[in-house]
């Protein structure tokens, strides 16, 4: 390991779209504005692997932002976890950009202005500022960015109810943030000291005290809001299903997965993960909401009406089999959690485009409208299949994959039991998809649906099958993927993010 | 002596907040609360001031008792001004509630008592800050020097934040919009001080003053409280007063739409532009030292720019944001 | 811990009130039905966490730090800057939740979340 | 280079055979001629794998998914016998598959088709599997290829009968069989198939425990109670029935559970078994309720599923009691029951489309119309039965050996009452055919020739096995060897 620190790659990261954005008010023309968001995702997603190849070559990224050193300034840090979340998501946000395109199929004129794309940066841009900073009050700022931006998007969608969505998130999102600030002033006023890597090792020395327990426990709390942690997932369904399409695709995609890598990062470098275990039985309470939220889920799927919406209740089923995994704590258990965070990104962001085309071709998002749909749109509905079963863990796709390495990673716990609970789950998945697999094959047409072309355009097929690809491919061979899984999780849990100093 | 008197004001500067919040839980009137909610604000103001926060202090009395109210006034509609106020809280919010306060009391046990000046949270960073800064960047306001250069990357995140918030009113407030009759009626009604001529007269000279200030806050945030921040919420709110008092239609024949929006975005290019320019110097981001030929005149140049962006980008956003909410169209 | 209850009181007064606020803050968030009383709680329950954070930085004696050679003492300027921030993200996010209920209002013609028709967690509707 | 794919190809050949069909949609007389070309193609495949299968001990692996978590194939007594049966009966099912499709005028028969073909191939894949996980792989492939075809007529009964299929197999596989695969995966030494097993060093506990998880995990060995999917499916056109619900479905059930008992547990491993007696009781108690249920349908096909239900418990009984001459016994009845089962399901198929009659109590004196269906169904139900001359005589008597060796005496008497109770259910029908009077009509009902020639050829196959059965016995018993 060798700590690089002249390298401008890990701010580029963030400020490219920071400053695209307010370019795109500037200039103010849609042309432009759908450009800017193009090339933002195309130099984020290149900077994204470059820094990948660095941190396969042994190198660990840290930039003092305005010259001033850690703790006094501000730092970005990049090590093997930063660098897989950085990864996972400026790749599905690059797909989910190359998506928008198409022009988010019937939503208002809203989304095509160019301050629907500023917004759109300023997400992404907030998202992976979370991602690679390492310092805690620096998060909060950057969780605001995303979260304000994502308010805004949401509320941009076709539907009326978008607004009420967007309202409650905002409402549930500033809750949230607020306990995240409370969690890092008590975590200031007992150390001293804002970055992350400072903190960790102050509170080493210092050992628990019960301000430190309840910061640990706000900070739960309120990140537990942003990704959607079972009891707490309210905002989410609403949220996902009023959404432009393009937007619950970046959403499911990239802010869940950024709130679990955040979630991820606190327990196991600030307090690490024998801490938590001593003071407080977090492992179990992050492991019971989440075989909850996998196991009660599906079943709140299973009798939802509106497309869209039963995938984003999945979500909230998917999300915590992640939690599962950041709950048990050990090396393979990170691992499991950081594969499936991968793969549950690229699946459900293919599901979501394939649920917003149906959508549009179709012109109803009620699952019992869609009888014997799949024999006018079969592509799309055949990539809704094969994500589908990719969701259940059907061997051969990814979900397989990462379930297999969350299972053996439970029973490595010494938990094996706990295995019961999440086949279970993923059984669970299997009754909401082949519902709509039944419908969409098996039931008789709907009449009033109606007869649009089933022509499907470039920049909608073109994403969706390089995730599909993808998906295949690390279905098939996930070695080197889950390789660079069990790199970060082992120098997450076993070396901690002190090795930068 | 001091400190009895202070702690004496804190406690009752306190004990204000706590009836405030109190009536403000119980009222069923919307104007009212938002008239709590200002003096709730007014009183941390002077609770912050007590508490040695007078940056803070200038701050919320801008935004809470400023900014925020008028907001909130220029939002409120007569049919909503009057609401059902619960008999007693729920008993999910009740749970809730005293759930998370008896963790936080918990959680307060072990902290620090008030004012001790040994607490660990005084002894890691803040020496470096109040010991080193004034020679690191030569300016006397120790929370101006952390805040636009220390800690430079959180305040662009802010301006950045700001910049969204505008962003979105004007997403979602377009311009295209028709008036209903009811809103027409209420913009009437709140026109009163357009109509008073000697008012009229008199808050018009008074905005050239305020503009002054405005920009005297900008460049005095160095040497004392303020900052781009305040400063640029005051040169809104000169602004704001001028709209008030003119009309939109004037406003808007001076400053477009469109130029209010390019205001905002462009004080965040400056603020990042800054940053951009310290990486071209062959410095990191936002790293002022290499602006200049020396570290201190960099940063000083660099502060300047930065609390220049912030000020840009804060005053047009308050403008955008006035003229989105009361664009009567709604 | 060791200190009884006798010292507590004094020195983490603030705190509680802080607090308090926080929970009161919090009932008015879930209680309110009324969006823009809504957003207030929410600016109650963002100030409660700010006046904890002010509170941390003073020190006994201390003065304002804004550097002058006749002053030995600061309060500690690190939580004022935090706050800054903060307190400009909690304007930002009530702008936001402002502009939101005004279009709510268009829509719906009411703010009232109780009386809002079109609850967005029935059906779907079919696009046009 | 060629020779190290041959198994892979036999996975595949079906496979392409899907697409062919796909692709040869818009001509009908193209598509049916590439599906029995396809069956063919399997078949010499499959026969020169026969002929060659010293060379293939090797694993051929595919892909490597994680370390110790790959597809991968290879080739062993067991799996050739099994994959033959299905090659070879495959062919046949085709020729009649198509004229009973055409019979009824069906809408969906290019999808049909391409389903069947994904199915036998997945049962190859099942044949051939290296270790667990391509054994499951291919199983849920089965599972859910198969479930088009059994709601293919898309009645609700239909499709609710395709959610009971699909609850019952799902619900054990991704429950009870995954954690079994995961949990010897974890405790065991891999997951591939070793002669000898690879649980010896496993605590005896957890061997147990793994039984019951394999024994309920596999779904499609019909054990009850997990059995109520089999005679559900039966809504499913007659080939369906015929070659997935009485050869490649249910067989690909009970060959796992016959594999995984000899490569996975071990004879060894098994015996020393806490609770081996109570284990063995489990498919007995199944063989014995199914055949009494089974006497009770006046339903033809809901007879013949029961009559699966208690054959394949046959199978895994021979499974688990783990000795050369049961398992010997259970190889030879999955041939044996194979054809025979196949030959009863084509006879039910004919009788249905050619007279409409479904019921038992319908059929008296229809014999006199198709005599060739129902003496091919006489035939088929003695080979079943276990009775002289056919081939199934041969099966249960390797199984009673098997019963013997192991010196439980109280389960010969088992399998001697189900004998009994087999040729009573299934004799009588072309009994009651041929010499009760009825009132049916008296001319011949057996115009499509395209069906009768394949039950007649099967039912002569039954009768040809008769003579055969010891060569397929000693190779079957190769394999610990």
């Amino acid at each position: 390991m060798s700590l690089v620190t002249a390298s401008h790659l890990p701010v580029l990261q963030v400020i490219v779209p920071m400053l695209l954005a307010p370019l795109c008010i500037v200039i103010g023309n849609r042309t432009v504005a759908r450009g800017f968001m193009l090339t933002a995702a195309i130099a984020m997603f290149g900077i994204s692997a470059a820094l990948m190849a660095g941190v396969l070559d042994g190198r660990i990224y840290i930039y003092e932002l305005g010259g001033w050193a850690a703790p006094w300034g501000i730092e970005y840090l990049v090590d093997p976890v930063t660098a897989f979340v950085l990864l996972t998501i400026n790749l599905v946000h690059l797909l989910a950009a190359v998506f928008c395109l198409s022009g988010n199929h019937g939503a208002p004129d809203e989304t095509a202005r160019p301050s629907f794309f500023a917004a759109w940066l300023l997400c992404i841009s907030g998202l992976n500022g979370m991602v690679v900073t390492n310092d805690a009050f620096n998060l909060f700022v950057f969780l605001e960015i995303s979260s304000l931006a994502t308010y805004v998007l949401i509320s941009c969608g076709r539907d009326h109810r978008a607004l009420l969505a967007a309202y409650r998130y905002l409402v549930m999102g500033a809750v949230g943030a607020t306990f995240v600030l409370l969690s890092v002033g008590l975590l200031y006023m007992q150390t001293g000291t804002l970055n992350i890597s400072d903190l960790a090792n102050r509170i080493a020395e210092k050992g628990a005290d019960r301000t430190i327990i309840m910061a640990l426990s706000f900070f739960v709390i309120g990140i537990g809001i942003k990704c959607a942690l079972f009891p707490l997932h309210d905002w989410l369904p609403n949220a996902y299903n009023y959404a432009p399409d393009s937007v619950t695709v970046l959403l499911s995609g990239t802010a869940t997965k950024v709130a679990l890598y955040v979630l991820l990062r606190f327990l196991h470098d600030l307090f690490s993960a024998d801490f938590s275990i001593l003071a407080m039985p977090l492992d179990w309470i992050l492991i019971v909401c989440g075989v909850l939220g996998m196991l009660l889920a599906p079943l709140i799927a299973l009798r939802e009406s509106s497309l869209k919406r039963m995938f984003a209740w999945s979500s909230v089923a998917q999300i915590s089999y992640i939690v599962v995994g950041v709950g048990l704590g050990t090396t393979a258990g990170v691992a499991a959690a950081l594969l499936h965070l991968f793969n549950h990104s690229i699946i459900k962001a293919m599901i979501f485009m394939a649920v917003g085309i149906l959508i549009a071709r179709t012109g109803t998002a009620r699952i019992r409208h869609l009888g014997s749909v799949a024999h006018h749109h079969r592509f799309v509905c055949y990539i809704l299949l094969f994500g589908g079963l990719s969701l259940i863990g059907l061997p051969g796709t990814t979900g397989f994959v990462s379930k297999w390495v969350l299972v053996t990673a439970v029973i490595d716990k010494g938990s094996w039991w706990l295995a019961i609970p999440v086949l279970a789950g993923s059984l669970a998945s299997a009754s909401y998809i082949w519902r709509i697999v039944e419908t969409m094959w098996a039931k008789p047409a709907h009449l009033e649906l109606a007869a649009q072309p089933s022509g499907v355009h470039f920049v909608e097929w073109f994403p969706m099958v390089i995730l599909a690809a993808l998906a295949v491919w690390f279905g098939l061979n996930a070695t080197w993927l889950t390789g660079i899984a069990d790199l970060a999780a082992s120098s997450l849990v076993e070396t901690g993010i002190g090795v930068a100093r | 002596m001091i400190d009895m008197i202070n702690i004496g004001m804190d406690i009752g500067l306190l004990g204000v907040l706590l009836a405030c919040a109190l009536l403000i839980l119980r009222s069923g009137s919307l104007l009212a609360i938002i008239l709590l909610s200002a003096a709730y604000s007014l009183s941390i103001c002077a609770l912050f001031v007590i508490l040695d926060a007078v940056d803070v202090a200038f701050t919320e009395a801008a935004v809470g008792a400023g900014i925020s109210t008028v907001l909130m006034l220029a939002v409120i509609r007569r049919q909503d001004e009057s609401l059902h106020a619960p008999r007693w809280p729920s008993a999910i919010s009740v749970v809730t509630g005293l759930g998370l306060g008896l963790l936080l009391i918990v959680g307060t046990l072990d902290m620090s008592m008030y004012g001790n000046p040994l607490a660990p949270v005084h002894l890691h960073l803040a020496p470096r800050f109040i010991g080193q800064s004034g020679a690191e960047t030569g300016i006397p306001n120790v929370v101006t020097s952390v805040l636009a250069s220390y800690r430079g990357y959180d305040t662009l995140g802010e301006v950045v934040v700001i910049f969204a918030a505008g962003l979105s009113v004007l997403l979602l407030l377009p311009s295209a919009n028709t008036e209903t009759g009811e809103e027409h009626e209420d913009r009437q009604r709140r026109a009163w001080i357009a109509d008073n001529p000697i008012l009229k007269a008199a808050l018009l000279r008074v905005i050239p003053l305020v503009l002054l200030f405005a920009l005297y806050v900008q460049f005095h945030g160095d040497y004392g409280p303020g900052g781009g921040f305040q400063a640029g919420v005051i040169f809104g709110a000169g602004v704001i007063t001028f709209g008030l008092l003119c009309g939109l239609g004037k406003l808007l024949a001076i400053l477009s739409e469109r130029w209010v929006s390019i205001g905002m975005a462009a004080g965040v290019l400056l603020y990042a532009g800054t940053g951009v320019a310290a990486m071209w110097r062959g410095g990191n981001f936002l790293d002022y030292s290499t602006l200049a030929e020396t570290p201190t005149a960099g940063q000083h140049t660099g502060i300047l720019l930065i609390e220049l962006g912030v000020g840009i980008t804060v005053a047009f956003t308050m403008i955008s944001l006035f003229i989105c909410f009361s664009r009567g169209r709604d | 811990m060791d200190a009884d209850l006798s010292h507590w009181i004094p020195g983490l007064f603030n705190y509680w009130v802080a607090v308090t606020l926080f929970v009161l803050g919090l009932v008015i968030v879930i209680d309110s039905h009324n969006m823009i009383k809504k957003l207030i709680g929410l600016n109650l329950f963002q100030s409660a966490v700010f006046l904890l954070f002010i509170t941390m930085g003073k020190v006994s004696g201390g003065h304002p730090p804004i550097l002058d050679p006749s002053i030995e003492i600061y309060s500690n300027p690190l939580p004022h800057v935090l706050i800054l921030t903060a307190i400009v993200v909690g304007v930002a996010t009530t702008a936001l939740g402002l502009a939101l209920v005004v279009r709510i209002r268009r829509v719906y013609g009411t703010v009232d979340e109780n009386k809002i028709q079109h609850n967005p967690d029935v059906e779907p509707e079919i696009i046009p | 280079m060629f020779a190290g794919i041959l198994p892979g190809l036999c996975v595949l050949a079906p496979l392409l055979g899907a697409c062919a069909v796909v692709a040869g949609r818009k001509a009908p007389a193209t598509r049916d001629a590439a599906l029995i070309l396809t069956g063919l193609v399997t078949l010499v495949l499959l026969v020169i794998l026969l002929l060659y299968r010293d060379q293939y001990h090797q694993a051929q692996v595919l892909f490597q998914i994680l370390p110790g978590l790959r597809i991968a194939f290879h080739v062993e007594p067991l799996g050739l016998i099994f994959a033959l049966s299905a090659g070879l009966l495959w062919p046949v099912t085709s020729v009649y598959a198509i004229s009973y499709l055409k019979a009824g005028n069906d809408e969906h028969q290019t999808r049909f088709h391409a389903l069947f073909c994904v199915a036998i191939g997945s049962v190859m894949g099942i044949a051939f599997s290296e270790n667990l996980f391509t054994l499951f792989l291919f199983y849920e492939i089965l599972t859910f290829s198969t479930w088009p075809l059994v709601t293919h007529s898309r009645t609700s009964l239909a499709v609710s009968a395709g959610r009971v299929y699909l609850g019952v197999l799902l619900t054990t596989s991704l429950l009870l069989f995954l954690l079994a695969i995961v949990l010897t995966g974890k405790y065991g030494e891999g997951i591939s198939f070793v002669p000898g097993g690879v649980l010896s060093a496993t605590p005896p506990t957890l061997v147990g425990i793994l039984v019951f998880l394999f024994l309920f995990g596999i779904g499609k060995a019909a054990v009850m109670p997990f059995h109520r999917w089999l005679p559900r499916a039966m809504v499913a056109p007659a080939p369906v029935s015929a070659l997935l619900h009485a050869v490649a479905v249910v067989k690909a059930g009970v060959f796992s559970i016959l594999k995984i008992s000899v490569y996975i547990f071990g004879f060894d491993t098994l015996q020393s078994l806490l609770f081996y007696d109570l284990v063995l009781w489990i498919p007995a108690v199944t063989i014995l309720l199914a055949s009494a249920i089974a006497m009770r349908q006046d339903d033809l096909k809901a007879r013949l599923a029961y009559s699966t239900v208690s054959q394949l418990s046959y199978i895994v009984l021979g499974a688990l009691l783990a000795n050369q001459m049961a398992m010997a016994g259970s190889g030879l009845h999955i041939t044996m029951h194979a054809f025979g089962k196949i030959t009863l399901f084509f006879c039910a198929g004919a009788i249905i489309v050619l007279s409409g009659k479904t019921r038992v109590s319908q059929l008296d004196g229809l014999g006199r119309a198709m005599p060739w269906t129902f003496s091919a169904f006489f035939v088929a139900s003695l080979s079943v039965a276990g009775l002289p001359p056919a081939g199934g005589l041969w099966s249960k008597w390797y199984l009673a050996l098997g019963v013997l060796e192991q010196g439980q005496v109280a389960l010969l008497a088992v399998l001697m009452i189900s004998s009994l109770l087999n040729v009573y259910y299934l004799t009588a029908i072309p009994l009651r055919a041929f010499f009760l009077k009825g009132e049916n009509p008296g001319q011949r009902l057996e115009t499509r020739r395209a069906m009768i020639v394949p039950l007649v050829a099967t039912a002569s196959i039954s009768v040809a096995l008769f003579f055969v059965a010891d060569e397929i016995a000693s190779f079957v018993q190769q394999v610990a060897a």
